[in-house]
């Protein structure tokens, strides 16, 4: 690799926000050609040294170039017109308008002093081809699940003629086979040159596709690092910043294997529950003190069976017997009032709400079900959300923060602390652990196992397989709308969850 | 036949349905009521109405609002007269005046709405009172306006047959809005004001000249609420600081019923041209039955109101069905 | 082939009193009168709706056309329309301001600036009768009570006021916009009071409802209306002439709605082809406390 | 919380500009006002221009009591002066059932229950109305309020017949012009629905869902919170205040005025609401709006007191208005402190 063929050099940056100290001189060098990886946990600062990059935020002190030149942005308009295409943690589209216009909005091609919408939605069809996806894109991206809303905006990303391409967890709710398609994609910008900045909080894409890696910890620089030569468990300890020694790689896994003394109770068992348009009938029990997995590709109606038990759409057809009994789920409230609860995959525009405080997002949902009548008073607020912000380690300068001032995986925490508030005998989680770093994903995987022994039942969505393999009982996989088996036991495992999926004989 | 529906299109289409029942409607009770000449009042009538729905159409897709235009046609038209009847000034100058100085204080809102994040509810209610006052500091009387150019403007116009004839202020109202077309379809200015108003946070992060965009867009209102009040004064031939008082809201009825979002990022200029339309129905219809007493006249007005909105809805739940 | 004579009355709107009882008098004359029909538009007090209304009526064929207009000026596109389709336009209450008279046959009703002038007269004529003995008449400070900013009866009767009262002893120390309303009449006659006291002499209202207000925050004030302060108002409609009874107020004068009359007798002469004068005037006067009671039962608004 | 930390809090920040606002205005009176601040105490009973102010300001405070929670769950009810003019005209009705139809003569004298009662019921109505447009059918709130801001207006007069209608009765006169405690009655009527919404909003979770509601109303119903109950509750107390206001502005006057009772009010309260800090669709603060109302008020009396001419009242207030406005904006006092703050970040 060309060693003077630096792109970005970042040196010393510092931003403090009120109560944190984002960045502290921070350094980071992008070379032309080169994937670089931005490590960290929950709250470390990657996303806001993106920011500052991208002129979203000032800085406080400290230096960038660019091509060797100083360089100072004050908004990410300039910084696109300088060549950084970037994309942010959150999903950021236009939901209203189209697939096509989200990927183009801002540099529509023009013809005779007027937009080419033939060429944009036939440039946009081919963009969105090269991740293998095949949509329509002249409807809205609001009409489309999390996953390829995703999807868009890394078209978009990769769509802008750039120097420079930042992505900030870019895959943090696809699946194996998308992220092979994006990384096939990566391979070729970065073969032309481009410098490529890259978050996750999956070690193993970073070993896959990075070439260097920077490691940030509480805001500081921690250190810059070839991939090659830095052993997982020490990338990990640096991120940490723990001893080796002191951890084992395997925390992943955290299913007690030892049997649990099955109650075999069976909470809910859904009969010929059927949407028309977003899901074919299906059977399905959910017993207590259990995880229930989904697995399944993009848009094969995971999502779409959580709505439909906690209420969020109706059914057309079929019944579900909760403890026995014939129950009608109409509305969230309704499902709630039975005690459930359910965490959805969209965190920003169905889960946090942005201007209230971290403490305001927790004891929201205890909150309704209580009423309005039974306030819970401000101390008891108070206990019940440091106790979560322990409990989950959600890095915040104090429980009366906004919740839109949190990093990405930290607002994710939140939601999880607002139903684990609400102490629910069924719990639904769809993307649980999007954008949650390593360390802090094995405590959660924990946190549900020892939730689920205590007689818990657990729906679990996760688009990582290798997740679901590791918290669930049972596994239900699905496609095209459609349950198509059950795996339990020693049939779980990978490969077989692959072959149903990839099964042509739908009738099993 | 199979007519190729799309989604976004029904409330568009459910509207035009509505306007359509009604005029129907008209035509059966009335005689007289469905002939060219009624159908061309209803541009005639409300072109400058309909002049500044096109620009606050902008305005609340952008996810802003604009209070100020009623005090804006009234502060250009008693501008324009008194600079013709006390100064002497010619017409088309002191049109133009007019509309420089209409944009100019938009762009002012616009600026004071982006820079300092003020709420728009604000501003242009700030706005609204500023103009009239000015209004009222450049005459608090009406003043005629007799020129000669003044007076071909307001006579020229293409007969249509039928008795029916199109003067210039409805050929400005239907520029206006080929124009607005045009801007929100083929142009990024329009494209950006949907994603602003859709997602101010997505729209900055995506790189899109936020600023720029929501200042031009005060502007270009305030430009053609300059516009609809040079179209106001041709239409009486006087400024008048009195005028257009309440305007604001039937422009934002008129915007709304045309299947514009309040809260920003849709719509379409082609529906607030059926909203206007169809407010101008509403009077239309009022005038036509001529019994109905003050009283009457605002209830009724309600009503039809809450019937087209009630019709339109029902009418795009039934077509987003099939 | 028509039997009726079909008239399209414009009407400014239901902003008062007054104007209630114009329209009432109009409507209930019009159904008096068989062979009439009327096609009543309220344009809700914006100008732009009663050329709707008019070019309305155009379009639906009326025989006449008559109208308040809102404001003076604005009129001739319209009333050109009017005449080339040959329909004769009556003004009702205010006049218009075009260049050719010929776009409208007669106009009826009441002079704003002469309300103002006979308003001014009466004050300087009989302060002294009036005035409490402990004050001058050297000096005399009125406060006048607007009405709307811009409004042609604000405009007009300020102006006639101002203009009998030029150069003498009564000087106005302060002058604000009530809107015409009551509740306004009270806010500001307060505020009034707070700044200037005692010192107030007179009090100049533009409609009675603002008097009415006012006299109410006169007496919380703890000042006797129509003593300590003499008031003038115009339109004397009948809470007014109640005041005067009480002697809360002095002197009211008037500005007679009852058009209706008026109205159809003329439009009757129209279609009978008779000449109509330019104006007609209407029959109105000014209503001292004095005559009060005696008027009172005959007044019908 | 202590009250170090109360004053950090971001309650007390939002309301912190708008009362500085009113200082100021309050202390231009105080040096160029003469007397402005002078209080005196005659039967028992506050006077002086501080006092008139609160009073004068009541109706509309009391409409902003209810915009406040009307703007926080991201609507606006235009159809408040309407409804102050139904209530009005009612309440007229009531007592002077026949004076419409040319009868002069009072019947029996009309207990004040009812007085009150039929005009705040129907009023309630009128908020029910508007909430059900709005929360059930799901017609923007603009739109639906304006219907009945049109309708509304054209009902209030075909009650009165578009006459004034004058009347005469003790108890009822007491709500718009009696005093207790030595302060006038509308006073106490305001802290009374202020102390009232105060602790619904803030002593239970009502405030907290309205704030979600109104800030994301998707994720709100995802937790359990009933928010077509919620917005259909905050517009139907919206119309009682301003019934409540109506009948404040019609017993003062001791008539009904369906014409002009609250013509153009729904203005002022938005601008109260705006000014005194309150987010479209979020946060709220239903101080900050009695202060926002405050502030206007006392902008208009210092303007009917000075003697501005009335052509000139407007340009003033826009000026005062905007100026206030941009105080409050966080950018705009950055532009003035940037200095200071630059040689603090060069030094630290
Ligand atoms: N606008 C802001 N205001 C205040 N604090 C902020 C703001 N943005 C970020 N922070 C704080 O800065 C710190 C770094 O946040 P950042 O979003 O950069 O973390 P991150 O490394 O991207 O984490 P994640 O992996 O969870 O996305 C966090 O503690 C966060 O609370
Ligand atoms: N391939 C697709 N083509 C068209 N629409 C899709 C597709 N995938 C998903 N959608 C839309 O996205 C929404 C959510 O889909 P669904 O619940 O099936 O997703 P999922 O199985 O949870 O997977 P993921 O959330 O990972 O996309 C649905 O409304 C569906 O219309
Ligand atoms: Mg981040
Ligand atoms: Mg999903």
């Amino acid at each position: 690799m060309d060693q003077n063929n630096v792109l970005i050099d970042i040196k010393r940056v510092s931003k403090a926000f009120p109560g944190v100290l984002a960045l502290d001189q921070v350094n980071l060098c992008l070379r032309g050609g080169e994937v670089h990886g931005l490590m960290g946990e929950n709250g470390a600062g990657k996303s806001t040294l993106i920011k500052v990059l991208t002129g979203l935020y000032p800085r406080d002190t400290g230096e960038i170039l660019f091509e060797g030149e100083p360089f100072s942005l004050s908004s990410p308009q300039e910084a696109a017109d300088h060549g950084l295409s970037t994309l942010y943690q959150e999903i950021n589209l236009i939901p209203a308008l189209s697939v096509a216009e989200n990927i183009y909005i801002g540099r529509e091609p023009m013809r005779f002093g007027r937009i080419d919408w033939k060429q944009i939605n036939g440039d946009a069809s081919l963009a969105i081809r090269k991740l293998d996806l095949d949509i329509d894109v002249t409807q809205p991206v609001s009409s489309y699940s999390v996953a390829i809303q995703q999807l868009v905006a890394i078209t978009r990303a990769l769509e802008i003629s750039a120097k420079v391409l930042i992505l900030d967890e870019p895959t943090s709710s696809l699946d194996l086979a998308e992220v092979a398609q994006l990384f096939k994609v990566i391979r070729k910008l970065k073969e032309d040159g481009i410098g490529i900045l890259f978050v996750t909080h999956f070690i193993d894409q970073v070993y896959e596709i990075t070439d260097r890696i920077t490691v940030l910890r509480n805001g500081a620089f921690i250190g810059e690092y070839e991939t090659q030569k830095l052993p997982r468990i020490e990338l990990i300890a640096h991120m940490l910043g723990k001893d080796p020694e002191t951890f084992s790689l395997e925390q992943t896994a955290g299913k007690t294997q030892q049997e649990k003394t099955k109650t075999g109770q069976t909470l809910l068992d859904v009969k010929q529950l059927e949407r028309k348009g977003s899901m074919m009938a299906f059977d399905l029990t959910i017993n207590k003190g259990e995880v229930l997995g989904l697995a399944g590709l993009l848009g094969s109606g995971r999502t779409e069976i959580a709505r439909l038990l906690f209420g969020i759409d109706r059914s057309h057809k079929g019944t579900i017997l909760l403890d026995g009994e014939e129950t009608v789920i109409s509305s969230p409230r309704k499902a709630i009032s039975h005690l459930f609860a359910f965490c959805p995959e969209n965190r920003k525009e169905e889960g946090i709400i942005e201007d209230l405080t971290v403490r305001e997002n927790i004891i929201l949902a205890l909150q309704a079900r209580q009423g309005i009548f039974r306030p819970l008073s401000g101390r008891r607020q108070s206990e019940i959300a440091d106790k979560y912000i322990e409990l989950l380690d959600i890095k915040t300068p104090s429980d009366s923060q906004a919740v839109k001032n949190l990093s990405g995986g930290n607002q994710q925490k939140v939601i999880i602390a607002r139903w684990l508030a609400t102490e629910p005998r069924f719990l639904i989680l769809d993307e649980p652990t999007r954008g949650i770093d390593v360390g802090a994903k094995a405590e959660i995987q924990k946190l549900i196992l020892g939730l689920s022994e205590d007689g818990l039942a657990i729906l679990f969505i996760s688009s990582e397989l290798e997740e679901v393999i590791a918290c669930c009982d049972r596994i239900a996989v699905l496609r095209d709308r459609k349950i198509l088996s059950e795996l339990s036991g020693e049939a779980i495992e990978e490969t077989n969850i692959m072959q149903v999926i990839a099964s042509k004989d739908v009738n099993q | 036949m199979k007519l190729h529906l799309n989604q976004k299109n029904i409330p568009l289409l459910a509207t035009i349905a509505v306007f359509l029942l009604i005029y129907l409607a008209g035509s059966v009770l009335y005689s007289n009521f469905f002939s060219l000449r009624v159908f061309v009042n209803l541009f005639i009538d409300n072109a400058f109405v309909g002049v500044i729905a096109i620009g606050m159409t902008f305005v609340i897709i952008s996810g802003g609002i604009d209070l100020s235009v009623g005090s804006v046609v009234a502060l250009a038209g008693v501008l324009a007269a008194k600079m013709m009847h006390d100064f002497g000034v010619h017409p088309i100058l002191a049109f133009s005046i007019c509309l420089g100085l209409g944009a100019m204080f938009g762009m002012i809102m616009g600026c004071l709405i982006h820079f300092f994040e003020l709420p728009p509810f604000l501003v242009t209610l700030v706005g609204m009172f500023l103009a009239r006052g000015l209004a009222f500091l450049v005459s608090l009387n009406a003043i005629p306006i007799k020129h000669p150019v003044v007076n071909a403007i307001i006579d020229f116009g293409i007969p249509l047959g039928f008795r029916a004839w199109l003067p210039a202020t409805a050929m400005i109202f239907i520029a206006v809005t080929l124009v607005g077309i045009y801007l929100q379809h083929y142009t990024r200015f329009g494209r950006n004001t949907y994603a602003i108003g859709s997602s101010e946070q997505s729209a900055i992060l995506m790189g899109l000249p936020v600023g720029r965009t929501k200042i031009l867009v005060y502007t270009f209102n305030g430009f053609l609420s300059a516009l609809a009040g040079v179209v106001y004064s041709l239409y009486t031939s006087s400024g008048y600081p009195l005028a257009c008082v309440g305007l604001e809201l039937d422009v934002i009825a008129a915007v709304v019923i045309g299947g514009t979002l309040l809260s920003g990022g849709s719509g379409y200029v082609a529906g607030t041209l059926i909203g206007v339309l169809i407010l101008g129905l509403i009077q239309t219809f009022i005038t036509f039955q001529g019994t109905l007493s003050s009283w009457w006249t605002k209830i009724v007005i309600g009503v039809l109101l809450f019937v087209f909105i009630l019709l339109q809805r029902y009418l795009s739940k039934a077509g987003a069905r099939r | 082939a028509k039997d009726k004579i079909v008239v399209g009355f414009s009407q400014i709107g239901a902003e008062s009193a007054w104007r209630v009882a114009n329209t009432d008098s109009i409507v209930s004359e019009a159904k008096s009168r068989p062979h009439i029909e009327l096609k009543f538009s309220d344009a809700q007090q914006k100008q732009e709706n009663q050329i709707k209304a008019i070019r309305s009526f155009i379009s639906q064929g009326v025989d006449v056309i008559a109208f308040s207009p809102v404001v003076e000026t604005g009129w001739e596109p319209v009333l050109k329309e009017a005449k080339r389709a040959k329909i004769p336009v009556i003004l009702s209450d205010r006049a218009v301001d075009v260049q050719d008279d010929t776009l409208w046959v007669t106009f009826m009703g009441s002079d704003f600036v002469e309300e103002g002038r006979r308003a001014g007269n009466w004050l300087m004529e009989n302060y002294d009768r009036l005035k409490n003995p402990d004050k001058s008449s050297d000096v005399v400070n009125v406060v006048e009570l607007q009405g709307t900013v811009g409004s042609a009866p604000a405009i007009d009767r300020k102006d006639g006021f101002a203009e009998v009262t030029k150069g003498s002893a009564f000087k106005i120390i302060k002058s604000q916009s009530g809107d015409f309303t009551r509740a306004k009449g009270k806010e500001v006659m307060e505020a009034f009071l707070k700044s200037e006291g005692k010192k107030i002499d007179v009090l100049y209202a533009h409609n009675d409802d603002m008097a009415l207000g006012a006299i109410q925050a006169i007496e919380e004030y703890g000042l006797n209306p129509g003593k300590d302060i003499i008031i003038v108002s115009i339109d004397a409609v009948r809470g007014a002439f109640e005041a005067m009874v009480e002697g809360k107020i002095n002197c009211t004068v008037e500005c007679s709605p009852l058009l209706g009359p008026q109205l159809f007798d003329a439009v009757e002469d129209l279609m009978a082809g008779k000449e109509l004068p330019k104006r007609i005037v209407t029959n109105e006067g000014v209503f001292p406390a004095e005559t009060a009671a005696e008027t009172l039962p005959t007044r019908k608004y | 919380m202590s009250q170090v930390q109360w004053l950090r809090s971001e309650n007390f920040q939002r309301m912190l500009w708008p009362l500085m606002a009113l200082v100021g205005i309050l202390l231009f009176n105080f040096f160029f006002t003469p007397g402005f601040f002078h209080i005196e105490i005659k039967d028992g009973r506050f006077f002086g221009s501080l006092v008139d102010i609160a009073n004068r300001a009541a109706p509309v405070m009391l409409l902003a009591i209810g915009m406040t929670l009307v703007f926080a769950t991201g609507g606006v009810d235009l159809s408040v002066g309407a409804v102050m003019a139904i209530s009005g005209a009612i309440a007229a009705t009531v007592i002077r059932p026949d004076y419409v139809k040319g009868v002069l003569e009072y019947g029996e004298v009309q207990s004040l229950f009812l007085v009150l009662s039929i005009p705040l019921f129907f009023s309630l109505l009128a908020g029910l109305w508007n909430g059900l447009l709005v929360a059930v059918i799901g017609i923007q709130p603009i739109i639906a309020t304006l219907i009945l801001m049109v309708a509304g207006r054209g009902i209030a007069q075909l009650i009165t017949q578009g006459q004034i209608v004058v009347f005469i009765h003790e108890p009822f006169q007491y709500i718009g012009s009696g005093f207790l405690f030595g302060l006038p009655f509308p006073i106490i009527l305001v802290l009374l629905t202020f102390t009232v919404t105060y602790l619904l909003t803030r002593r239970t979770g009502l405030g907290l869902f309205i704030e979600a509601i109104g800030a994301n109303s998707i994720a709100s119903r995802f937790m359990g919170i009933r928010e077509r109950m919620i917005t259909l509750s905050v517009y139907i107390f919206s119309g009682f205040c301003a019934g409540l206001a109506g009948l404040i502005v019609c017993a003062d006057i001791k008539a009904a005025d369906a014409n002009n009772a609250g013509l153009f009010l729904e203005l002022d309260a938005i601008a109260a609401v705006i000014i005194g800090g309150t987010m479209w669709g979020g946060r709220f603060t239903v101080f900050g709006s009695i202060v926002g109302t405050l502030i206007i008020q006392s902008l208009t009396t210092t303007i009917l007191t000075r003697g501005v001419a009335p052509e000139v009242t407007l340009v003033f207030k826009a000026f005062v208005i905007i100026l206030v406005a941009l105080i409050q904006s966080e950018k705009f006092r950055q532009l003035f402190s940037n200095r200071m703050a630059g040689e603090k970040v060069r030094t630290s």
